[in-house]
């Protein structure tokens, strides 16, 4: 992709730099080297440092030591703002809009041009944007296309983006890496953080691997690398296996037990119609759909964060009624949201942060058994196999351990379903493993998992069935085997298995059910 | 019955004496008979808010108002308007500045001259004097210490050991007098701004040496007088039912008996238990009945007419 | 127009609410008219000052516990300058307390950013600094006020083209107070510095990213909040025509006349007008109150309890128009 | 930090002391504490002794005990301005009731507007999600009310402090306060209510993210019910302890300690945006409040200077307690 044979100077060029929060070094000797043109892939695992080097380079926090050099300059940038004049613009892991104004004042905040925003947000996929909309009220991969857009309409020298696909559904991530990969050829560079290989292998020139805060080496992106990179990220060749699912003949659908959780005509405003599944006892049924689908909803009605208008839920044969969570947990459901900051007391310790189901019913507000409580918490961590080194606090952990921890919550209560949305969101590769063994390990322990994913290969490699949600029905139900790429597609389009690629079965869907979905 | 409707302002609540003085007011208006209903503006408020009330008060076209003013200037603007508005306005227990109100007031600094001069006596005209004011920054605390002054230059060889603001509050009184005895510093009599029975039970409690104490009419230390041993104490009238007085002028005025003179004094009185006289004037008045915070000197002799049952009931006409 | 309703609707009730109390205060007293509007309008420019002092901070994320003390000290300090001064004397009086207020309320917030102390405790601290100091000016009340700054409360502007009656109806103080507060918070409120405020108190660590510098806004809210504040305490000095040291019931009032204001008290939500629109609907409570002359022990209960349950409300008509498939 | 490099040993000796004081934050408060006791003793010399020691507890223990209302309330993110108004109204009321009554009736009596109030606190928070502030303050402001109009009710009966609760107010056994016989157990209760029971976890838990806790099966009104319940009946009991230490009962006996006990929570430690704290530090911040105001009332200087010094002091502690602890 690189045109240009001279050897050039880089645009970009960080040498040691180091971070410590306290006792845990976040970074330690890290270097980063970005070419202009480039589009450089940054990895590593789970708390490698990713984020930290981006928020250094960008001025939002200050390194220990190091040092930076911006077209061979040292500049002194301390501030975010700093780092804009100089031509860096990131895209951080968590939206940066502010939340109480509305778009357009956003915009004026920074000084973004409006136009060339408003020409991005469209070239990003988003065609009808209220500029005049407050962000709160504005959905989260929505939000992180805005980001980009604003970062875009600078013409940034240097653009670094933080695990922007991780939150967005396939259409939008699509436009995004069309969008990325042409700022490259337009001789701009990009520092682009993923945990997503079809990603990099698709759109990067070369990658700087991370582990345990140090860059431990810098790769072409050529056929065939990834076995490399991940042998880099993670010190030892982990194997990338099929975890196995069960025959569809064991189910108990199959053998006519009761299933664990029946959904009958499931209705919730015009979020969701008429919604039947089941989910058996020792299952893993993947839920798959696009964006604003209906699926946020359904897993908010299941978990009993909202009332649905209408329809029956039966837990086990018996009809429940969930009015607040708690209800839902009663009947042994929990609910793993995908944004970590929804589900973690972010300032408590880890233990805390696990135990908290338990002390939640009245009858359990009385002095906690606390051997028996470190016992359970300590058993939980060691399986999921949290990275404890700064517990004392949930948001020091890094994102794939805060995520492990509101799953862990589940395991140490023993929850019976699981409700899990997208919970491999901006995972590295080697948690995901770990997620995707646990989430089998459950089911042959005769628990059921609902698990909602934004990414096609999981479905196939975790689950026992899927079900595709479009425009807030259930389109199609597959059993794992008959779940290919294409199908599966076709089926989140609308399109269930057999019908003709005609507008009939889109015709039946509610008309601005998807513009709705896109606001 | 009565013909009149009388506004009242007071802009400190919850403080016995005030309490008091509002009491004083409901149950004269009620025993004069000439009122038919009061309009009762009492709450925790500064000058600026007191303007606000009058205005109120005007605006309800009331035909006299009794304001215990927040300050003596501050009010002025409102008091004008009233007076414009044909309103009779009567300030009582401090004076304002408008020509044209009628005061009927407590002489504050009397008030202070009168037992911190009994006080130096007491001590022998010499010694170290604990100074217990009431609230900084405020108009009658600054009157009493002009008293106070007058009658430490009378006294040169007398010296103040320690001067504190107690902001009238009862814990604070406490805790500062605790503070102060364990110091040590030897002291040979205290002048209270009114919160004295505190400093007695500090003193008893800490079985410290007992000094002269002035406080006021206050049926707590009034009772502490007649019965705390070893204790020599006066108490100097100021009574709160100096409201009652307030309400009488302002009804003599509307029934078109003008006084001689713009404003009226009551002079405070001292009772002491130094002698056998003092000590039988203080058991006739005191009155164990009453909360601790009101002053026993519960009517005035010219001024009010009500019985103690109708002050106590605290009930004006038409409640 | 929903959305119109979703941003706007708290301040439109309020305003519905006052229009209805005002309703009232005609049945209860027939002869209510234009002067004793104009008093109204005095009553309320002090505590709209104060309010307008807190909402600004309390838009940028903090609170500010120091708005009496610093009403009192500008109010001491306009009053003992003017005491025996000459009537143009008073010309140079107002802006320096004004700009007194400015520099005070600057350095509330410089306390906040350097030593990184919670700015509830800066500002408690602050307020018995500013008390103190305001005792150090004056002892007791008293001091003086210009004539002409008196005069500038009382009675109505004349507006060509409008009959009397209608003149009647536009009292000094409140063109005062209008002025007052535009010339401050409608340059403010557009420009990048106001949309900074929002920012730091809707999601500090986002606006830091955004590249709003933090610190420097958050001084500059505690500025204006202390110029807002030294207008209060100037207002005090011109309507009583004396300094008082002690501070009036201004702070308390200012926190709640800001939440029933529709003004998010974590910050970054609401606006101006509804607080001040609440400072009208909680006076002129009051002056019914007085009007249907209510025993005045009762008068707290009805106070407080007219308080909670506005609020309440408020919550209420929350809750039930939440949109459904949002979750509480 | 300029001489890093030319003091290696001591830097790094200075770093590790830092880190200790800073994963034992009550070690820095106690300092700070002794401090202030050391500048006491140095400006009068032989004021600390174990006269001045037992007074100090005494006035220090209502402080604590309210401020624990205060932490707790706190630690969810909200604050309870309300406790003043109960303790006051419980002591009234106690102290009128006892005169004609039996003891044990009497204090059922006052406690029942506790009660009342925290119930009615808990209910406008939790269900209607009332601002706590507003809520406390309103519920404050009405409970002073219905205080104003029971005092007219019983002002002929006059009052009486039952002698039990003088002894335990102001009583000394060897030189230990009885006061203590109530502060020991509740303070223990509270701190082990916060670090080792479920309701302690919610409290947490509620304050840093209320939607995790929902999430996690916890109802907020459940909790934030019991919690304000809990804190009116705290400022209950302080309100009957006081009155014996104070023996004047008065209609704004507790008010003056309502924003020391915040301060007290703040400087010790507490976040006042939830999730963050806890009550040994409070007890230290109400000892330190109750040493600097003895401090202050010794001091030979203007009542201006005085309230300046004990802002400026306030302010002080919690910045160097801050920095000290703070070692990121
Ligand atoms: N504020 C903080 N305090 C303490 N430790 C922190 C803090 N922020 C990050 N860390 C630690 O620094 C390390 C690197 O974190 P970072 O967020 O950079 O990881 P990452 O590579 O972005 O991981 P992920 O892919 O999970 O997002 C982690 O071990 C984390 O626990
Ligand atoms: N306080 C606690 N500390 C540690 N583990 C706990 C605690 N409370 C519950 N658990 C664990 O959570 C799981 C389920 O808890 P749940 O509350 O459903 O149990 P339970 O049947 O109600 O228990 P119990 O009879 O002890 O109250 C159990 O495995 C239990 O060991
Ligand atoms: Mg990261
Ligand atoms: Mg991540």
């Amino acid at each position: 992709m690189t045109t240009n044979p001279l050897p050039q100077s880089p645009l970009l060029d960080a040498t040691g730099v180091t971070k410590n929060y306290g006792a845990v070094a976040a970074l330690r000797t890290a270097s980063l080297s970005v070419l202009p043109g480039e589009v450089h892939a940054l990895m590593g695992a789970n708390g490698a440092g990713k984020s930290t080097l981006v928020k250094i380079l960008t001025g939002a926090i200050k390194a220990d030591a190091g040092r930076i050099l911006i077209r061979g300059q040292q500049l002194d940038i301390r501030s975010p703002a700093d780092a804009r004049r100089a031509g860096l613009l990131p895209v951080y892991q968590e939206p940066a809009l502010i939340p109480d104004l509305d778009v357009l004042s956003n915009l004026r905040l920074t000084g973004t041009p409006v136009e060339p925003f408003r020409a991005w947000v469209r070239e990003l996929g988003i065609p009808d944007l209220d500029i005049r909309e407050t962000a709160r009220h504005i959905p989260l991969a929505i939000l992180r296309v805005l980001d980009l857009a604003r970062a875009l309409a600078v013409e940034p020298d240097v653009l670094l983006l933080d695990e922007m696909t991780a939150a967005l559904p396939a259409n939008l991530a699509e436009k995004v890496l069309e969008v990325v990969r042409r700022q490259g050829d337009a001789g701009r560079s990009v520092i682009f953080i993923s945990h997503r290989f079809v990603e990099i292998s698709a759109l990067c020139d070369r990658a700087t691997v991370l582990r345990d805060g140090a860059t431990v080496g810098v790769v072409d992106i050529e056929p065939g690398v990834e076995e490399r990179i991940v042998e880099m990220m993670l010190g030892t060749r982990i194997e990338k296996t099929r975890v196995t699912a069960r025959a569809a003949n064991d189910l108990a659908v199959a053998d006519g037990g009761r299933p664990r959780l029946s959904v009958r005509n499931l209705q919730l405003g015009t979020k969701l119609n008429d919604v039947s599944f089941d989910l058996a006892n020792g299952e893993v049924a993947g839920v798959f759909a696009l964006e604003g689908q209906g699926q946020d909803e359904l897993f908010a009605a299941l978990a009993g964060s909202i009332r649905p208008t209408g329809g029956t839920i039966d837990v086990d044969g018996a009809p429940v009624k969930f009015s607040h969570p708690s209800d839902a947990i009663q009947a042994g459901i929990a609910y793993v949201p995908g944004d970590r900051a929804e589900a973690l007391a972010m300032q408590r310790s880890v233990r805390e942060n696990i135990a908290l189901p338990f002390s939640a019913a009245l009858r359990k507000w009385g002095p906690i058994r606390m051997r028996r409580e470190q016992m359970v918490v300590s058993s939980a961590i060691a399986r999921l196999q949290i990275d404890t080194r700064a517990q004392g606090e949930v948001q020091r952990l890094s994102g794939g351990n805060q995520q492990k921890v509101t799953i862990a919550r589940w395991i140490a209560a023993g929850a019976r379903t699981i409700l899990c949305f997208d919970p491999t969101r901006g995972i590295d590769v080697g948690t995901k493993q770990e997620i995707y063994k646990l989430l089998r390990e459950l089911a042959s322990q005769n628990k059921s998992v609902l698990f909602y994913t934004s990414e096609m290969e999981e479905v196939q490699r975790v689950c026992d069935r899927v079900i595709v949600i479009f425009g807030g029905r259930v389109v199609d139900t597959f059993p794992v085997e008959e779940a290919d790429e294409a199908a599966l597609m076709r089926a989140a389009y609308g399109l269930p298995r057999g019908a003709k690629a005609d507008v009939g079965i889109l015709a039946e869907v509610k008309p601005g059910s998807s513009a709705e979905a896109a606001s | 019955a009565g013909k009149y409707t009388i506004g009242i302002s007071n802009t400190v609540q919850g403080n016995g004496w005030r309490e008091e003085m509002i009491c004083a007011m409901k149950a004269q208006a009620l025993a004069s008979g000439e009122v038919a209903k009061l309009n009762i503006a009492h709450r925790n408020t500064d000058a600026a808010g007191q303007l606000e009330d009058i205005r109120n008060l005007i605006s309800a076209k009331v035909d006299a108002i009794v304001v215990n003013p927040a300050d003596p200037a501050g009010i002025k603007a409102g008091l004008e308007e009233a007076t414009k508005a044909g309103i009779v306005v009567v300030a009582v227990d401090q004076a304002v500045t408008e020509p044209s109100a009628y005061i009927i007031s407590n002489n504050q600094e009397q008030y202070a001259y009168l037992g911190a001069k009994w006080l130096f006596q007491q001590m022998g005209g010499k010694g170290e004097v604990l100074y217990m004011r009431g609230a900084a920054g405020a108009s009658a605390d600054s009157d009493r210490d002009k008293g106070f002054k007058k009658a430490l230059a009378e006294f040169p060889d007398v010296k103040v050991a320690q001067e504190v603001f107690t902001g009238w509050q009862q814990d604070q009184a406490k805790q500062q007098i605790l503070s102060f005895l364990a110091t040590g510093t030897p002291i040979n009599g205290i002048w209270t701004s009114g919160i004295d029975n505190v400093i007695v039970d500090a003193l008893v409690e800490q079985q410290a040496p007992m000094v002269p104490v002035v406080g006021a009419d206050n049926a707590g230390f009034v009772g502490q007088l007649s019965s705390v041993k070893g204790l020599v104490g006066a108490a100097v009238t100021n009574p709160g039912s100096i409201g009652g007085a307030g309400v009488t002028l302002a009804l003599q005025i509307l029934d078109g008996k003008k006084p001689a003179q713009q404003t009226v004094l009551v002079e405070p009185q001292l009772w002491e238990n130094a002698t056998d006289e003092g000590k039988a004037k203080l058991k006739s008045v005191v009155d164990p009945s009453l909360s601790p915070e009101w002053p026993v000197s519960i009517s005035i002799p010219d001024w009010t007419t009500y019985t103690k049952e109708q002050i106590v009931a605290c009930k004006g006409p038409g409640e | 127009m929903s959305r119109f309703l979703r941003n706007q609707g708290w301040v439109a009730g309020l305003f519905a609410l006052l229009i209805f109390l005002f309703v009232v205060t005609k049945l209860i007293q027939p002869g209510y008219g234009s002067g004793d509007f104009g008093s109204l309008a005095r009553a309320v420019l002090p505590y709209a000052f104060a309010v307008a002092a807190q909402t600004v901070v309390v838009i940028a994320g903090g609170i500010d516990l120091s708005v009496a003390a610093m009403m009192a000290l500008t109010s001491v300090t306009a009053a003992s300058m003017m005491d025996g001064a000459s009537e143009e004397y008073a010309l140079f009086v107002v802006p320096f307390v004004l700009a007194m207020g400015l520099v005070l309320g600057a350095l509330n917030g410089v306390l906040i950013v350097v030593t990184r102390v919670p700015d509830i405790v800066v500002t408690l601290a602050m307020l018995f600094v500013l008390q103190g100091a305001a005792l150090l000016v004056l002892g007791a009340p008293g001091g003086a006020a210009a004539e002409w700054l008196k005069a500038s409360v009382i009675g109505t502007v004349p507006i060509p083209g409008l009959p009397d009656w209608a003149d009647a109806w536009v009292p000094k103080a409140l063109v005062l107070l209008v002025v007052c507060l535009c010339i401050v918070w409608i340059p403010l409120r557009r420009s990048r510095l106001g949309l900074s405020i929002y920012a730091i108190g809707s999601n500090e660590l986002a606006a830091f990213r955004s590249g709003v510098p933090v610190a420097r806004t958050r001084i500059v809210a505690y500025a204006l909040s202390g110029l807002f504040a030294a207008m209060g305490g100037l207002s005090l000095t011109i309507s009583t025509g004396i300094g008082a040291p002690i501070p009036g019931p201004y702070l308390l009032a200012s926190v709640a006349a800001v939440v029933l204001g529709g003004v998010a008290l974590g910050g970054g939500k609401g606006g101006l007008l509804g607080p001040i629109i609440a400072v009208f609907v909680l006076r002129l409570v009051r002056t019914d109150l007085t009007l249907l002359a209510i025993d005045p022990n009762v008068t707290a209960i009805i106070e407080g309890a007219i308080m909670v349950a506005v609020v309440m409300f408020g919550a209420f008509i929350t809750i039930r128009g939440r949109p459904v498939g949002a979750t509480s | 930090m300029t001489d890093t490099a030319t003091m290696p040993q001591l830097v790094s000796f200075g770093r590790r002391l830092r880190r200790f004081m800073a994963d034992r934050p009550l070690i820095p408060l106690i300092i700070l504490l002794i401090i202030l006791v050391a500048i006491l003793q140095v400006l009068r010399p032989g004021i600390v002794n174990e006269r001045w020691l037992a007074n100090t507890a005494k006035f220090a223990i209502p402080l604590a005990i309210l401020a624990g209302c205060q932490t707790m309330t706190m630690l969810t993110g909200g604050i309870d301005l309300s406790v003043g108004t109960v303790a006051t109204m419980s002591a009234f009321i106690m102290a009128t009731q006892i005169v004609n009554q039996d003891p044990t009736v009497a204090f059922l009596l006052a406690m029942m507007p506790a009660v009342l109030i925290g119930l009615v606190n808990g209910i406008g928070v939790g269900v209607f999600r009332v601002h706590p502030l507003i809520m406390t303050l309103g519920t404050s402001l009405i409970g002073t009310g219905f205080l104003q109009v029971y005092q007219r009710t019983v002002i002929a009966s006059g009052a009486r402090i039952p002698d039990f609760l003088n002894w335990l107010g102001t009583g000394v056994t060897y030189g230990f306060p009885n006061a203590l016989l109530l502060f020991v157990p509740v303070a223990v209760l509270i701190v082990f209510m916060l670090n080792r029971t479920g309701f302690g976890r919610l409290l947490y838990a509620v304050g840093d993210n209320e939607r995790a806790a929902r999430l996690s099966g916890v109802r907020y009104w459940q909790v934030i019910t019991a919690l304000y319940v809990l804190s009116s009946l705290l400022a209950g009991i302080t309100g009957l302890l006081y009155i014996g230490l104070i023996k004047a009962p008065s209609l704004s006996l507790a008010e003056p300690l309502v924003l020391p006990s915040v301060a007290a929570a703040v400087i010790g430690g507490t976040s006042i945006f939830g999730g963050r704290g806890g009550y040994t530090g409070t007890i230290i911040g109400a000892l330190i409040l109750t040493v600097l105001t003895t401090l202050l009332t010794i001091l030979q200087m203007p009542e201006g200077g005085r309230r300046i010094l004990f802002g400026l002091i306030v302010l002080f502690v919690t910045a160097a307690y801050l920095r000290i602890v703070e070692d990121r």
